[in-house]
């Protein structure tokens, strides 16, 4: 290991530390506090649950067994960017099917797949709730809504 | 509590208040099956194969969760309730391997004796199916989670009895499973104690004792109840026996000690007794004290050689110059036995035991 | 308490729109989406270019989707102009004309709110316009036209007035009494009546209670709570401080979906505004009073939605429902007396106070009172949110109110209720829009959700879209839920690829019935019923499937066949090149054919062919 | 069980193990309950898990710690003074049960001659725990009505063992939390008989039912029933065997399914007596280390293998029954002992068990009442005098058998062996979870998943030797040496390292200190003063 991502361990392993300061002794603190832990992580390492279990006191099982269960919290390392597309009603009426196939095929990844040079992360989402723009998908913390395929090159020409 | 009093099967049948519909049933001989429901663990609710019908409720409300109410009237047996636990086992079934002949679970399996009941073959859906690897890699348990149909028990005797945690539902879905923390095996979670009450109340063949694999059938097996050595808390066993040798240990419901749970050493731990270690016949020292080279002998050698030597050192030295260390492991009896032998055969009251608490 | 008012009184002075013109963007989820932040930007640009002294602000969703980005311009005096599809490009133009000119750009306006001002002509008057004269706005009426994050807004446009006088004038009982009397029913689906609801919670022995706003809103095709929370979020924190009132609790969550991070963003924006001027807290208003807000994001599980499951959520364990009685009224949150309510329903409470019960009671039905938010989308003209007065037809809401089908094509049928409703075909337009007539043709009300469909949608395919998702929600505790969502699934993916057999429709049906009567929790007893619907409504399209090997709605991949009709086709080779199977082959300028067992009928040379010389049977 | 006997008139767990899970309060006190008393240790845990408190003192990090309301990580050997601390702020703050003190004990202002020099700040000094939680545990027990003590080898297997016990009867006594349901003062025993083996008498002063040996009147009774003449100088205990066999007094021993070779403590010793006997007959199932010095070895039936009773450590009398034949030509205990009488010209015959139990049960009061057939169901909990008798329950109410219940100050003296430059760390020893004694090291399963010794150390004393679990490390007392793997972990505070009696591969009482409780005549294992060294 070399002194930069030792130095980068240490940094996130305190902000975890200020994280679970923060809500000792705050019922029910689990998944928010999984939640600010993946902010900081990027994913949810095992060693980082284990710690969240000690602390909070909480067995582990029941932590893992949480952080299995919410498809927000995610167990191995993903992208820069996030893509989440919408697999909703509105959107699946509207072809949101034919979207995310065109997207995988510009990206050459599968559904909760990342790209090899770790750019994208390609997940779906059960409705964004902006069904009136369907079809849509967020990058981040954009929507991007009235998609078509022939728009998604340019769209992801941007991150 | 007050009583109440309610309908089932048009039966009508008085229990306290706050009685569950099912053990209404059950306390009145009236069937009901049940894969997620122990009397000992909290409520879960979840198999579904307990539904009844319910005058004036709608669907078909899992009889182990709803309590009685006054006037209420069950049915347990209509058509309707049938044709759900019926599909409730096909949809079991369509998740389950077809191993009945090799299971070691095969006679004693909550699944196989309701598919049977209901006559069940597990046919109507042919789709996808679990296949996770056996876990095999700790001397105790053999984990099969393909057999498992996520009742939940084992989660909760480990929460709710041993305490310990160390399994949850992860996952969810269709893809729930039972696992410690990270889907590590048992062994590696490095929290389980095996105390292996889990695979006693397991209701399929997903958890079984390892040792007992292939050594009997259930309907082969003589059961004895007795008492663990392992510890002071007198735990009572239930001895699993085929062919003169032990195919498993479980615990006995003894409700003012045990209450049927088991420690490792209890549940796993009586293969000692088969050991090739043990001595089976008398042996009389051939080398040097201390140095352990001893020749088999017969009783009568062994028995006549001891009184002798023990009357020669009496007679030598008096009776005080004999000692006897009598056993905290042997049974009462026994003790009794050996304090007598010495108080009244050597006429000494040099016995001691290690009693250190 | 008395600050409170003379604070209203001033605000209210000042809020008549001052002497310079503003601009207003609608910067919901779908208002950015659409991007509305680029116009926004345009906008700023264009009014630092000219030098300008022009207030430029936000609002959130007012209702017109398919029309976003919209924006508002208001002249001192002058009626405000809504203008729908705007541009970067259109920002300069309606600058030049509208603000500097004072001429609205009649060609882009939508619609116009003229209050006390003369009415520009030729731009529909708001309450008159077809898309709003059917609307009865109450929890909506200040969506869109007014600034979500500004609690001196919310007060001037009377909002608190309702905690004034629950705080000022009513006890706890007669609060819960107002509320029966409005006839008010729970909008999140269920419709149990909120009056009651808050009795047992009130009634229920506890020394610690609490309130929880339901903001899980999982539905696809659903989006109303979201407008509200983003549009409205002191609305809501009002009525959670009144039912917390009247139940007795002192403390509250908001369980919102992380999906929403805008409406998390203004909930918190706004519990600090009203924390600040002493309307949540402690000692509220002075009067004693105590109430604390929390909000909880939600991690991705629409089964927290059903409110045990999201009360395990708020306590950190995974969302797995637990069987009812105990009711929460009862246990619930840690094992306390709670009440829970979702967004819509919460946001209703102000207003009821403030009009009186009866003035509810007035709106509806007999047994459906007062209005409901539906979401409008799908193929249909007009998307969007909407608020109607109960008891409307599905006809007036789909054809009236959103103005038809899409391309005007023929309508085949609408979803109601999300994965739990069904699916209802053209016979049914004319029912009334309650939760008895709904529940009675197979859909539910729920929280709101309105999917149309037209003639190119295929009703299997929905009814598998609908399991597809309910099998992915499914939290897994009960057999029939856990294991029959993924059959069902099956037996449905199965008929769409062609390999359905005609036994199959009554395994289906049967398995539904069972899971709709055993599933533990409110997702699994509700999901068969889309099954159930389209296979009452839609059967001949499930047995086309089946039996002809054929999707009447041309949906099912698996049943289409592409061809080239040689006449048409010129021999360019667009449909050759576009093709990713290289299923299609033929000589430069003479007639290509498609090798149907290449083909994976994606459809691509069907859209690059420019001649129409290619068909889908 | 001396210190209840001097307190109480009589010594066994007060109360039932049922009782525990509607316990309020538990004070654990020396005992690794989930690993020694599995199953009590499950209770205890479902007690904490429904929101009763654990009050637990022990030096180690052990399970119950993580369920615990209080944990008091005390310095090993002064029990004494912490119980004495406990006691003075009970007192001082008034918590103390007037009513029950006048009523049911003597002694109490000897008890306060000797608390009131214990103040929490001086008892922190010696104990090394803080005195905010000495407060806090007292506070805690004197309160609550359903407070029990439970503790096992922790505090009896030290020079002050008996005085250890007697303080804990004092605190309960002067708290009022004895003689009741949900109470008391409750040894868990360690060996599945061990209960059974003392009300049978085999101890050196008493026959069964704890009637004494030098009582006349006793020993006719005895006499007459046996139909023999009867010793009345009460006989020796085990570590007066082991010095007079050293000293070649003792010229015979017969043991029966003991291994003192390696359980006793400083072995050396002990290996050198049994070396030093003209004739060593042994009992047992395997060649134990003990067995290595015997003249014959005679091969015992293992519990599945014949029939009889075991008493719990509740007092819980229960059958055993026989589910599998003796292995090759073993026979049951009991009738090798008949057989040896015989020959000893002493016609001893019993047809089956059931009628030893009888014999023995019209000798003894306290089972007089038993008989398999009433054994049947879920046995029965002495004293149970009477066939119509229920069992009892639970133990003193109302009086106790001695009459008023002792109150006795008892000053702390430290333990025999202090640890000091040469011998800097603090060795306490114990029982694991997957071993019992030596017969699970004959079990294929628990051996498989734990065959051998991983000592306890602190990462301090691995950072000092630069060892990591799984290395071996040669630990040193005054008395001998031996290697062991070591697991590293923060379960042991710095200076105090932990090892199992299991392993005769490295047999720690070759370490242990012979030096004994006076009265009980236990051991010290649970301080002995060592170093550590690299594994050569």
């Amino acid at each position: 290991m070399d002194l930069g991502s030792n130095n980068d361990a240490n940094i996130k392993a305190k902000a975890l530390a200020e994280v679970l300061e923060r809500y000792a002794g705050t019922e029910g603190a689990l998944i928010p506090i999984l939640q600010e832990a993946q902010e900081i992580y990027g994913y949810l390492p095992g060693e980082v649950m284990r710690e969240i279990a000690r602390k909070l006191k909480i067995p582990f099982s029941q932590v893992y067994g949480v952080a299995t269960f919410y498809t927000q919290f995610h167990l191995k390392p993903r992208g820069r960017n996030i893509i989440r597309v919408c697999q909703g009603t509105a959107c699946h009426v509207r072809g949101g099917a034919r979207l995310l196939e065109a997207i995988s095929a510009a990206l050459g990844i599968g559904k909760n797949e990342t790209t090899a040079d770790g750019r994208f992360t390609l997940e779906t989402v059960a409705c964004l709730g902006s069904c009136g723009l369907a079809p849509v998908m967020m990058i981040n913390e954009e929507t991007y809504g009235r998609l078509a395929p022939e728009k998604i090159p340019a769209i992801l020409e941007k991150y | 509590m007050a009583d109440v009093t309610l309908t089932i099967d048009g039966k009508r049948i008085t229990v306290p208040a706050g009685t569950t519909v099912l053990q209404a049933a059950r306390d009145n001989g009236i069937f009901i099956p049940t894969l997620c429901h122990d009397p000992k663990l909290t409520p879960w609710g979840g198999c579904r194969l307990c539904v009844v019908e319910i005058e004036g409720m709608r669907g078909l409300p899992a009889s182990c969760v709803t309590t009685v109410a006054e006037g209420m009237v069950v049915q347990t047996a209509s058509p309707q309730v049938v044709e759900a636990r019926k599909m409730m086992l096909e949809l079991l079934l369509a998740n389950h391997p077809r191993d009945c002949l090799t299971c070691s679970k095969s006679g004693a399996c909550s699944l196989q004796d309701y598919a049977y009941y209901y006559g069940v073959r597990g046919d109507k859906f042919h789709g996808e199916k679990h296949d996770y690897p056996l876990e095999d890699d700790n001397p105790f348990i053999v984990r099969d989670m393909n057999k498992c149909i996520l009742c939940g028990k084992c989660i909760r005797v480990c929460a709710e009895v041993q305490v310990n945690n160390v399994i949850d539902f992860a996952h969810r879905g269709f893809n729930t499973r039972v696992t410690p923390a990270m889907d590590l095996t048992l062994r590696e979670s490095e929290e389980c104690v095996f105390c292996g009450n889990c695979v006693q109340v397991c209701p399929v063949g997903a958890l079984a004792e390892k040792a007992s694999l292939w050594q009997g059938r259930e309907w082969e097996l003589t059961k004895v109840r007795t008492t663990c050595t392992f510890c002071g808390v007198g735990c009572n066993l239930e001895v699993s026996v085929k062919d003169d040798h032990v195919v498993r240990v479980r615990g006995y419901d003894n409700p003012l000690v045990n209450s049927g749970w088991l420690c490792v050493k209890g549940r796993f731990g009586a293969d000692f007794a088969e050991s090739p270690d043990r001595i089976t016949r008398p042996l009389i020292r051939v080398g040097e004290r201390g140095e352990g080279r001893f020749r088999e002998a017969t009783w009568d050698e062994a028995l006549d050689y001891t009184a002798r030597r023990l009357q020669e050192i009496k007679e030598q030295y008096g009776s005080r110059a004999i000692a006897a260390l009598s056993s905290a492991r042997c049974t009462n009896e026994e003790n009794y036995l050996m304090q007598k032998f010495m108080r009244a055969v050597i006429g000494t009251n040099n016995v001691d035991h290690c009693a250190r608490t | 308490m008395q600050d409170l008012k003379e604070w209203r009184e001033t605000l209210q002075q000042q809020s008549h729109r001052g002497d310079r013109p503003s601009l207003t963007v609608g910067m919901s989820t779908c208002g950015q989406a659409a991007g509305g932040a680029k116009v926004m930007a345009a906008l700023e640009e264009e009014i630092a270019r000219r030098g300008l002294q022009v207030d430029i602000s936000q609002t959130s969703c007012i209702g017109m989707c398919y029309a976003e980005p919209i924006v508002e311009v208001a002249l001192p005096g002058k009626p405000r102009v809504f203008y729908g599809d705007v541009t970067p490009e259109r920002v300069p133009t309606l600058v030049e004309k509208h603000v500097l000119q004072g001429e609205p750009v009649r060609e882009w306006a939508l619609i116009q709110l003229s209050g006390e001002a003369t009415p520009y002509e030729g731009i529909p008057v708001m309450p008159g316009s077809t898309y709003y004269g059917r609307q009865v706005r109450v929890v909506t009426s200040r969506l869109g036209l007014t600034n979500p994050e500004s609690l001196e807004e919310y007060i001037a446009t009377g909002g608190y007035e309702a905690l004034e006088k629950v705080l000022g004038q009513m006890t706890p009982e007669q609060v819960i009494e107002e509320i029966k009397i409005s006839g008010l029913r729970g909008r999140g689906g269920a419709g149990f009546p909120t009056g009651l609801k808050w009795s047992f919670t009130r009634q229920a022995p506890g020394d610690k209670k609490y309130v929880v706003c339901n903001a899980d809103e999982g539905d696809p095709g659903a989006f109303m709570d979201r407008s509200v929370l983003e549009g409205d979020p002191f609305s809501v924190i009002e009525g959670m401080t009144i039912a917390a009132y009247a139940i007795g609790a002192d403390e509250g969550y908001i369980y919102c979906r992380a999906e929403y991070p805008l409406a998390i963003k203004r909930l918190k924006m706004a519990i600090a505004a009203a924390g600040e001027k002493g309307l949540l807290g402690r000692d509220i208003l002075g009067t004693g009073f105590n109430f604390d807000l929390h909000i909880k994001a939600g991690a991705g599980a629409f089964v927290c939605g059903e409110e045990t499951a999201l009360l395990a959520s708020i306590e950190g364990r995974q969302g797995m429902p637990r069987v009812r009685p105990p009711f929460p009224a009862q246990q619930g949150l840690w094992g306390k007396p709670t009440n829970i309510n979702n967004v819509e329903t919460y946001a209703n409470v102000p207003f009821i106070i403030k009009n009186g019960g009866q003035w509810f009671a007035s709106m509806g039905t007999e047994k459906s009172k007062g209005t409901k938010v539906f979401c409008l989308t799908g193929k249909i003209k007009k998307t969007g949110l909407i608020e109607v007065p109960m008891g409307i037809t599905l006809r007036e809401i789909i054809f009236d109110i959103a103005g038809g089908i899409q391309d005007d094509k023929q309508f085949k049928a609408v979803q109601i209720g999300g994965p739990s409703g069904g699916c209802l075909p053209e016979d049914k337009l004319d029912l009334p829009v309650d939760y008895e007539s709904l529940t009675a043709a197979g859909a539910i009300m729920g929280s709101g959700g309105m999917v149309v469909m037209d003639e190119n949608t295929c009703m299997v395919d929905v009814a598998r879209f609908f399991l597809n998702f309910t099998q992915a929600e499914s939290c897994g505790k009960c057999t029939p839920c856990r294991e029959g969502t993924k059959r069902m699934l099956e037996i449905l993916t199965r008929i769409c690829e062609g390999e359905g057999r005609m036994e199959d429709l009554d395994t289906l049906e049967t398995l539904a019935r069972v899971v709709k009567n055993t599933a533990l929790c409110g997702l699994g007893q509700t999901c068969p019923n889309p099954i159930l619907s389209t296979l009452q409504y839609f059967r001949h399209e499930y047995e086309a499937h089946i039996k002809d090997k054929r999707c009447p709605a041309h949906v099912c991949q698996a049943l289409l066949v592409y061809t080239i009709d040689a006449g048409k086709c010129t021999g360019c080779g667009a449909c050759a090149r576009a093709c990713p199977a290289g299923a299609i082959s033929g000589e430069k300028k003479q007639p290509h054919r498609i090798d149907p067992a290449l083909c994976i009928k994606c459809g691509s040379c069907m859209e690059k062919c420019k001649f129409g010389a290619i068909s889908r049977l | 069980m001396a210190g209840l006997a001097i307190a109480f008139g009589s010594g066994a767990m007060t109360n039932s193990i049922a009782e525990i899970e509607h316990n309020d309060v538990l004070l654990i006190i020396g005992s690794n309950t989930t690993e020694a008393h599995p199953v009590i240790g499950q209770k205890m845990k479902q007690a904490a898990r429904r929101g009763a408190k654990l009050i637990v003192v022990d030096p180690r990090r052990i399970e119950l710690v993580e369920h615990a309301y209080l944990w008091l990580p005390i310095r090993p050997g002064t029990n004494v003074a912490l119980i004495n601390g406990l006691m003075y702020v009970i007192i001082t703050e008034g918590l103390v049960d007037k009513k029950f003190i006048e009523e049911r004990t003597e002694g109490f202002e000897n008890l306060w001659a000797v608390v009131q020099n214990y103040p929490p700040e001086r008892v922190a000094g010696i104990t090394g725990v803080p005195a905010e939680k000495i407060y806090a545990a007292a506070r805690l027990y004197a309160t609550t009505e359903r407070a029990g003590i439970f503790y096992t080898l922790g505090i009896t297997e030290h020079t002050s063992g008996t005085s250890n016990v007697m303080n804990l009867a004092n605190l309960a006594m002067i708290t009022g939390h004895v003689g009741k349901e949900f109470s008391g003062v409750n040894p868990l025993r360690g060996q599945n008989n061990v209960q059974g083996a003392c009300d049978m008498g085999a101890l050196p002063d008493v026959f069964p039912g704890y009637q004494k040996v030098a009582n006349p009147e006793v020993r006719e009774r005895f006499a007459a029933a046996w139909n023999c003449q009867l010793d009345a100088t009460p006989g020796l205990r085990i570590p007066e065997m082991i010095d007079l066999a050293a000293g070649g007094y003792i010229r015979a021993m017969y043991i029966m399914g003991e291994d003192p070779a390696l359980t006793d403590p400083d072995i050396t010793h002990v290996r050198k007596a049994l070396a030093n006997l003209d004739f060593l007959v042994m009992q047992d199932l395997f060649i134990s280390e003990t067995a290595k010095f015997a003249d014959v070895i005679l091969p015992g039936a293992s519990f599945l293998e014949k029939d009889g009773t075991f008493t719990s450590t509740e007092r819980r009398v229960q059958r055993v029954r026989r589910a599998l034949s003796p292995r090759g030509e073993c026979r049951p205990d009991w009738q090798i002992i008949c057989d040896l009488a015989a020959r000893l010209g002493y016609p001893m015959h019993y047809d089956s068990p059931e009628q030893i139990f009888a014999e023995m049960a019209s000798l003894t009061p306290s089972y007089a009442g038993m008989s398999y057939a009433r054994l049947e169901g879920n046995g029965l909990q002495w004293p149970c005098p009477t066939p119509e008798h229920p069992g009892t329950k639970f133990l003193h109410a109302g009086r106790f058998p001695r009459g008023k219940g002792l109150l006795q100050g008892i000053e702390y003296q430290p333990p025999a062996e202090l640890t000091d430059e040469e011998y800097p760390i603090l060795l306490t020893t114990g029982r694991m979870l997957y071993h019992y004694g030596i017969t699970t090291r004959h079990s294929p399963s628990l051996e498989s998943y734990r065959p051998e010794e991983l000592a306890e150390i602190n990462p301090a004393q691995a950072a000092e030797l630069g060892v990591r679990t799984g290395d071996r490390v040669t630990v040193v007392s005054r008395r001998g040496r031996l290697v062991t793997k070591v697991k590293v972990t923060d379960r042991v505070p710095p200076g105090i390292m932990f090892m199992t009696y299991h392993y005769k591969e490295s047999p720690v009482n070759i370490l242990t200190n012979a030096a004994f409780d006076p009265i009980a005549k236990t051991a010290e294992y649970k301080v002995t003063a060592v170093r550590l060294e690299p594994a050569s």
